[in-house]
């Protein structure tokens, strides 16, 4: 157990790692100056630009020679500073990304969970269906072949705009003051609807052909087959070969997660849902370097932490793995 | 009777034409005999074990008839033999080492297992846990995972599994194959021991291992290329049987232990035929040393003497 | 997803399927009964046709303004035109161009590192295996889409070629996952045992006793690597990433939304090209299916 | 088996060679015969305009240059540019290839397209000018930086004078980054000095500004440092669903620029609120902000909301309306009347060439009921002179104290002052509050948030609305100039919008849901004709002008340092169809000095020959 463990968390130190220095290097071979962008078109005359332009270069403290900048990035960072936005001058990246955060949750967090729960159910249904197999199952397939950003531009475009029935921008409607009212919930999910049914669909095709896959290959397995031999009804049959199949796609949806960050965040751009992935887009067309980096670290670490609590998961539901840490391999 | 099969025909589908694996075969097993079933691979043994219990595609059952305590076994039907399955007929398969979903603790599958079947586990958990001392496993390997056990163990696991529910007919599936001599010695007893306290009324053993028949069958049945050669008592066959196919097998039997299926019959020259469209008449014509002009015809498998069947136009000459 | 199931799946199927040379007939035989593999593969042959056909038949440039601005088909302009008069067909099948072009190179390059590391960590397996994995592992979770990201804001002028690079350098860890494991399963079956005591050089082995064992295998890697290297590029493009000096399917669609074309309707614009990825792609997965069916007969429609 | 293998890898790589050949096959053969489709394209599209233009380059000649592709021929063939080795392109004097870039920025769509026109038509008249559009800052490098070729840009903005522009095409001193112009390293002393003369005008001396301009035309359109193409509009389309009385060109309507960007309130847009009447029987809705009650502006905000300070300069993008809504001016600016506007000032004057001298209105009150005084002017103005960051501190260059002669007035003392960029100060700079500013560091001032802003003007800032994508403010119900002046503003609130796409405004304001949208809507134009929604002008240009975009050229770089050379590459730039195509005539082509319309007075027409 403890040497299974041990290796994971090496392996997330070791990515973290990585993941934050190609982080750093991110502003720092950016093309484009941040201050210059910051100060383009404000002052009038040539000199006093230079003077604010070292102002502020020391502000951003990109005065120090590199390696000290690397040092106090790491610093900051366990302070929990990810810098100074310049899109959003002078506020802190940290807190633009805290207020994004809820926005991705309440998108990802059921799109997530419900595609995972609902595919995987009725991939195993549709297994060895002959019917469904061959009506259906393409249907799953072309889901997950679609790009994300298309079918948001088609339910944006049919249901929103030529339908009229759902509003295709922001989280809430112009008109309202968040609060805990039922109409500002109402308006919040009316605005959330969109954005979550084509995450949900393009992670549901994908769920229920891997189950179904997966779960043909388990009924043709030894262990199900001599449940057949002992005249086991169907049902029970395809329980257990259920939870057998259900176990690699536990570990695909830990390794999925990145593939859904980044599935959400065009998806948060067609609807211009006010997540992480939204700021990304303002942070690159903006140049404001220092607000993706927060933005990218934040997706790390997300990454890592339910990956992290995905492998917790695995090894309760899966005794191999268990008993094979006590024999002390994994 | 405790089995009787009739005339059946079970052949494997494949895209060039069927192989007629299983091409009309006859023959009984009485109330408590246990009887080996030998020949060389592909000559359809495994074929005649599963048909019995198991018949999917590509098999295809194509006519003849199973009655098992003069009941019909639906065998074509999937669905309706599962009623007979486990409770009257039953099958320790080859691959008994994971034959246990393994991520089930073993008394909870079997606990659902019986379930299914509208038996109760904890009324029957006493009786259980008696076999389990039979052969020789505690009581808490039903708190454990399949992965917990040894190879032998879960043979001696499924070998309890199987005959939970007192089948009158259990189908054993080379189940000494993958194990060592000492082992296999052991759980075949353990088998006989199964039979003598009646939890099974009678067992077919399907293997290789001329040798293990020998402890422990009552009748031994030939067969070869999808149809059968010879049926007797065990003591018959080792030591007098009638069939060429068959002397030349027990006179080619290396010593005890050694499977003879792993190298060419020594002394049968050429190969079994191809059973995609087998020859006409004595299938064991092109290989038999004493084949004559007959044998162009289908010899009928004719019991001979009492419980001595034979297919084979030279006894049938003599004794005819 | 698809990716991550076929890796569980090689590690399930215990004894690959073995093309042999005779086999090859045998194998084409079955996969041209194989409808999955039948349709599969007409819709990806019918468009890359169009990517050869579709430049002949137009005589446009993709950026040049040669009619009326936003117009639906007609027989004039076969996909209409853009809101600036562009031939949103001639765009189109340079788009596909494009596209096919990222699939190949992006994912062949992708399945070459793959399988290169695959191959290595699982015929040498210890220490190199552990590290190679570790490398794997690492890869593996960073969301690399983020890095591309990155990558390509940092590019001054992007290439569709460069753009491929570095999809290929960031797609592979799914498929030496894969592929390690075919090889460990490989690698002590007899043939190769016989291989390594004739004192075979490892990577002789590898190329010329288990690689051409696991052609199938290889293949459907790839299979999937292409579809999955079209849909990032097209989501790169999307975001306004992708290359800067020519189009593509994902740059379609980056155009037409930000020229306002769900506004004015001009469903020709932005539906083709969205729908041709989801038809490629798609066809790739289905076809994967087919193949895999093929090769594992126990799989085959009952 | 080793054949297979090998065998099917060979196919792989056979198909990749293929595809990858195909494909830049395909594009060479594309260019090669579009090169040809785009000359006929130009040709045709600018068949109407060719014949005018020939008469107009004419009649413009001596100085000044339009569209002409035969003129621009001329023109390289007689400073020696010849097409030697017959690629179509011609080659230096010297023989040496000619290979150059225009760019913008990625993602600037009306740019790309019109960059696009740019290389088209320069290749068309013999110039190899090839289009990029690297990423902004990318792009900005290069241009700050001087190692483009040639970019488009506008730098400049909307003033009561032209010094400001001439400033920013013409910055100087020429340093390391040039943030804010003159990209291309025009150095010439003489016309500097001509640029810091004019900055010492009075703004008020109109001849006085057209002598020393009509010297800086002449110098600019003999030598084309930059080439100004066309006027970028002050994009606004409005809906009349719920708010009316928009202020068109129409003869009853309001005459200010209905413009709610950073520095255009106090340039008109303010006061086009006063103008707007609610429409009668607007249903309130279910929204917590009743809709006949509020604004919905976009176009404005860049970003999302970042700060309140008005002296942090840039980042007011975000929040728009720091400056003009919440903070004020000591005047206004309108363009179309030209007029200074007495604001926070009642008036101003120099009384002797170096006092400048301010009286305050009486009676403004912050939002927090504190009276603004002459203190606050002071104190504001002062915050130059004692934090260099800010900003205006330059103008303390010139400035040498202020006086305070009573509470209401205040005598601005010079040293040689640079009136024009005082004047232009007089309606930019925000006056802020001394008793809560004036205890803040120099990092609080130039850098600092400035949460729960205490200001003076017409609508407060709403902290329960700003959300990420949208900027409130409500209105002040003690405004001064209700009293003092009898105005008003229509809306109690304005949202301030920022949209993630033109798709995304344009569906708004279809629908009503936005009253005023200030994004470039590219297409709009179509829907301005169906009625669909109104703008400024009924017809083409639709817009008023903003800035004028120009091409930069790197007069630091070869052929470029060529006079001859620049004037055939503004000759041959097909501006017709950058308006028609690129801009769908959203846009009206610029004059050759680049001065916007409403300094129209400033052009020296005879230079022209006009």
């Amino acid at each position: 157990m403890r040497r299974y463990f041990g290796r994971k968390i090496i392996i997330y130190i070791s990515t973290f790692f990585l993941a934050v220095t190609i982080d750093w290097a991110i502003p720092r071979f950016m093309p484009g100056n941040p201050v210059v962008n910051l100060l383009s078109r404000t002052a009038l005359r040539a000199e006093s630009a230079q003077a604010m332009y070292s102002y502020y270069t020391r502000a951003f403290g990109l005065d120090v020679p590199v390696w000290k900048q690397y040092l106090n990035f790491w610093n900051a960072l366990f302070h929990g500073d990810l810098g100074t936005s310049v899109l959003l001058f002078p506020q802190k990246v940290a807190t633009i990304i805290m207020k994004a955060v809820p926005y991705d949750a309440f998108l990802l967090i059921p799109a997530i969970l419900l595609s995972f729960y609902a595919g995987n159910k009725f991939g195993a249904f549709a297994a060895r269906n002959k019917w469904l197999d061959n009506t259906i199952l393409p249907l799953g397939y072309i889901l997950t072949a679609t790009p994300y950003m298309w079918l948001g531009i088609l339910l944006a475009w049919s249901l929103g705009i030529v339908a009229g029935i759902f509003p295709f921008a922001s989280a809430y409607s112009f008109s309202m003051v968040p609060s805990f009212s039922l109409a500002f919930i109402l308006d919040l999910l009316h605005h959330w609807f969109l954005p979550f049914i084509s995450l949900f669909l393009i992670g549901f095709g994908g769920w229920a052909i891997g189950m179904r896959n997966m779960i043909i290959y388990e009924l043709e397995a030894d262990y199900s087959h001599y449940l057949e031999a002992l005249g086991a009804p169907r049902g029970l049959v395809r329980k257990y070969a259920f939870r057998n199949a259900i176990l690699p796609q536990i570990t695909g949806l830990a390794l999925q997660l990145g593939v859904i960050f980044s599935g959400a965040l065009v998806t948060e751009v067609v609807f211009s849902y006010p997540g992480i992935g939204y700021w990304i887009l303002q942070a690159i067309q903006n140049q404001d370097y220092f607000l993706l980096q927060g933005c990218f670290l934040f997706i790390i670490i997300g990454v890592l932490v339910a990956n992290f609590i995905i492998d917790i998961i695995y090894v309760t539901v899966d005794p191999r793995t268990r008993i094979g840490m006590q024999g002390g391999s994994a | 009777m405790s089995l009787e099969v009739k005339n059946l025909r079970v052949y494997y589908q494949t895209l060039r034409g069927d192989v007629k694996a299983l091409d009309g075969v006859t023959f009984n097993i009485k109330d408590g005999e246990i009887m080996g079933l030998a020949g060389e691979s592909g000559c359809g043994k495994t074929t005649l074990g599963h048909s019995l219990v198991r018949l999917i595609h590509p098999m295809k059952f194509i006519e003849g008839s199973v009655r098992l305590d003069d009941e019909e076994l639906p065998i074509w039907d999937m669905n309706k033999m599962n009623k007979y399955r486990f409770s009257k007929i039953s099958i320790i398969p080859q691959y008994a080492m994971n034959a246990m979903n393994p991520t089930r603790k073993i008394g909870k599958m079997t606990s659902e297992l019986l379930g299914s079947r509208g038996v109760n586990y904890k009324n029957t958990l006493t009786e259980l846990n008696r076999r389990l001392d039979l052969v020789k496993l505690t009581q808490d390997v039903l708190n454990m995972y399949p992965i917990e056990l040894s190879g032998g163990m879960k043979q001696r696991m499924v070998l309890v599994l199987s005959t939970l529910m007192n089948p009158s007919l259990l189908i054993a599936d080379e189940i000494t194959s993958a194990l060592d001599v000492s082992t296999q010695k052991a759980v075949s007893e353990m088998l006989v021991e199964f039979r003598n306290r009646k939890y099974v009324k009678s067992m077919i053993v399907i293997t290789h291992d001329i040798s293990i028949l020998y402890q422990i069958a009552d009748s031994i049945l030939i067969m070869y290329a999808g149809k059968l050669a010879e049926k007797a008592s065990t003591e018959i066959i080792i030591h007098s049987p009638k069939h060429p196919y068959t002397k030349l097998l027990i006179s080619s039997l290396p010593k005890v232990g050694v499977r003879y299926s792993e190298k060419k019959l020594v002394g049968i020259p050429g190969n079994t035929p191809l059973l995609l469209n087998p020859p006409i008449g004595c299938r064991f014509r092109d290989r038999c040393p004493v084949a004559f002009d007959k044998c162009v015809e289908e010899p009928p498998f004719i019991e001979i003497e009492k419980d001595h069947f034979v297919a084979c136009w030279k006894e049938l000459g003599e004794n005819a | 997803m698809i990716e991550q199931m076929n890796i569980k799946k090689s590690e399930k199927i215990d004894k690959i399927p073995i093309i042999k040379p005779k086999k090859i007939n045998e194998f084409l035989y079955f996969a041209f009964r194989n409808n999955r593999v039948r349709v599969g593969l007409g819709v990806v042959l019918f468009f890359l046709l169009l990517t050869f056909i579709g430049p002949l038949l137009t005589h446009y440039k993709w950026d040049a303004y040669i009619g009326p601005f936003s117009v639906p088909p007609s027989s004039l302009y076969w996909m209409g035109t853009t809101s600036y008069g562009q031939d949103v067909f001639t765009q189109f099948v340079l788009g596909l161009k494009a596209t096919f072009l990222v699939g190949v190179i992006g994912g062949g390059l992708g399945t070459f590192i793959g399988v290169m590391v695959g191959f290595i960590a699982g015929y040498r397996g210890g220490m190199v295996d552990e590290g190679l994995n570790m490398i794997t592992n690492i890869v593996l979770v960073i969301p690399t889409f983020a890095i591309l990201l990155i990558i390509a804001a940092y590019l001054k002028v992007r290439g569709i070629f460069v753009e491929s690079l570095f999809i290929g350098f960031t797609a592979w860890p799914w498929a030496a996952r894969a592929v390690r494991a075919q090889t460990f399963s490989l690698r002590s079956r007899d043939f190769v045992d016989m291989a390594r005591m004739s004192g075979m050089k490892p990577l002789k082995i590898i190329f010329t006793e288990i690689a051409p064992n696991m052609m199938s295998y290889l293949l459907m890697t790839f299979i999937l690597q292409f579809g999955g290297a079209i849909l990032i590029a097209a989501t790169l493009d999307f975001i306004g990433l992708g290359p800067t000096n020519a189009i593509s399917l994902g740059l379609m669609m980056n155009y037409a939304v930000l020229s306002g074309a769900l506004i004015y309707r001009a469903w020709w614009w932005f539906v083709p090209p969205g729908f041709a990825i989801m038809a490629i792609v798609g066809s790739l997965y289905i076809m994967n299916v087919g193949l895999d069916e093929v090769f594992n007969p126990k799989l085959r429609e009952m | 088996m080793k054949k297979v293998f090998l065998w099917s890898l060979a196919v792989i790589m056979v198909i990749t060679m293929v595809a990858a050949f195909s494909l830049s096959g395909c594009n060479t053969t594309t260019t090669t015969e579009t090169a040809a489709a785009a000359t006929t394209a130009a040709a045709t599209t600018a068949a109407a305009t060719t014949a005018a233009a020939t008469t107009a380059a004419a009649a413009a000649l001596p100085l000044g240059f339009s569209y002409n592709p035969e003129t621009a021929k001329k023109i390289l063939a007689d400073a020696g540019y010849k097409d030697v080795d017959g690629d179509n392109f011609v080659e230096a004097p010297d023989g040496s290839k000619i290979a150059l870039t225009v760019t913008c920025p990625l993602g600037w769509s009306d740019w790309m397209e019109a960059i696009r026109v740019i290389s088209e038509s320069a290749q068309a008249a013999g110039i190899n000018l090839k289009n990029e559009t690297p990423d902004y800052g990318a792009f900005t490098t290069a241009l700050f930086g001087g190692t483009f070729d040639t970019s488009l840009y506008n730098p400049g903005n909307l003033a009561n004078t032209p010094w400001t522009v001439y400033n920013a095409w013409f910055n100087h001193p020429i340093v390391e980054t040039m943030q804010n112009g003159n990209y291309g390293r025009y150095d010439n002393k003489e016309l500097f000095d001509l640029i810091d003369q004019l900055g010492k005008v009075s703004v008020d001396d109109v001849a006085g500004i057209q002598a020393v301009v009509s010297k800086i035309q002449k110098i600019q359109l003999t030598d084309l440092p930059y080439i100004p193409l066309w006027y970028n509009g002050v994009w606004a389309q409005f809906s009349n669903a719920v708010w009316t009385n928009w202020s068109t060109s129409a003869a009853d309507t309001p005459k200010d620029i209905p413009c709610t960007w950073n520095e255009y309130w106090q340039r008109g847009g303010l006061m086009q609120l006063t103008e707007l009447k609610p429409v009668e029987g607007v249903e309130p809705g279910t929204g917590t902000y009743p809709r006949n009650e509020t604004l919905y502006v976009s176009g404005a905000a860049w970003g999302a909301y970042s700060d309140s300070n008005p002296l942090i300069p840039g980042s007011k993008a975000n929040s728009s309306g720091t400056i003009g809504l919440l903070y004020e001016t000591p005047f206004m600016y309108d363009p179309l009347t030209d007029k200074m506007i007495p604001w926070l000032a009642e008036s101003g004057s120099w009384i002797d060439p170096n006092t400048y001298e301010m009286k305050i209105r009486q009676g403004i009150k912050w939002s927090d009921g504190q009276p603004l005084t002459a203190e606050d002017v002071k104190f504001t103005y002062e915050l130059g002179k004692n934090f260099p960051s800010v900003w205006f501190s330059p103008m303390w260059k010139y400035m040498t104290e202020i006086v305070k002669v009573d509470d209401y007035t205040l005598q601005i003392k010079f040293t040689d002052p640079i009136y024009q960029e005082f004047s232009y100060n007089l309606f930019n700079l925000p006056i802020v509050p001394e008793h809560i500013w004036k205890n803040r560091t120099e990092v609080e001032v130039s850098t600092g948030i400035n949460e729960n802003p205490v200001g003076s003007g017409a609508y407060l800032w709403d902290a329960k609305g700003m959300g990420p994508d949208r900027n409130v403010w409500v209105k002040n119900p003690n405004w001064w100039a209700i009293k003092a002046l009898g105005l008003n503003v229509a809306p109690k609130r304005i949202v301030d919008i920022r949209t993630s796409g033109n798709n995304v405004t344009l569906g708004m304001i279809l629908k009503g849901e936005i009253d005023l949208s200030n994004n470039f809507l590219p297409g709009v134009a179509e829907l301005i004709n169906k009625g669909y929604v109104q703008s400024y002008y009924p017809k083409a240009p639709y817009m008023l002008s903003a800035n004028t975009a120009c091409l930069f050229l790197n007069l630091t770089k070869k052929p470029l340092d060529d006079p001859a050379f620049r004037k055939a590459l503004a000759f041959s730039i097909n501006t017709g169809d950058i308006v028609n195509v690129a801009y769908a005539n959203l846009v009206q082509v610029a004059n050759p000095t680049g001065l916007l319309p409403s300094l129209d007075k400033y052009i020296d027409k005879t230079l022209l020959g006009q």
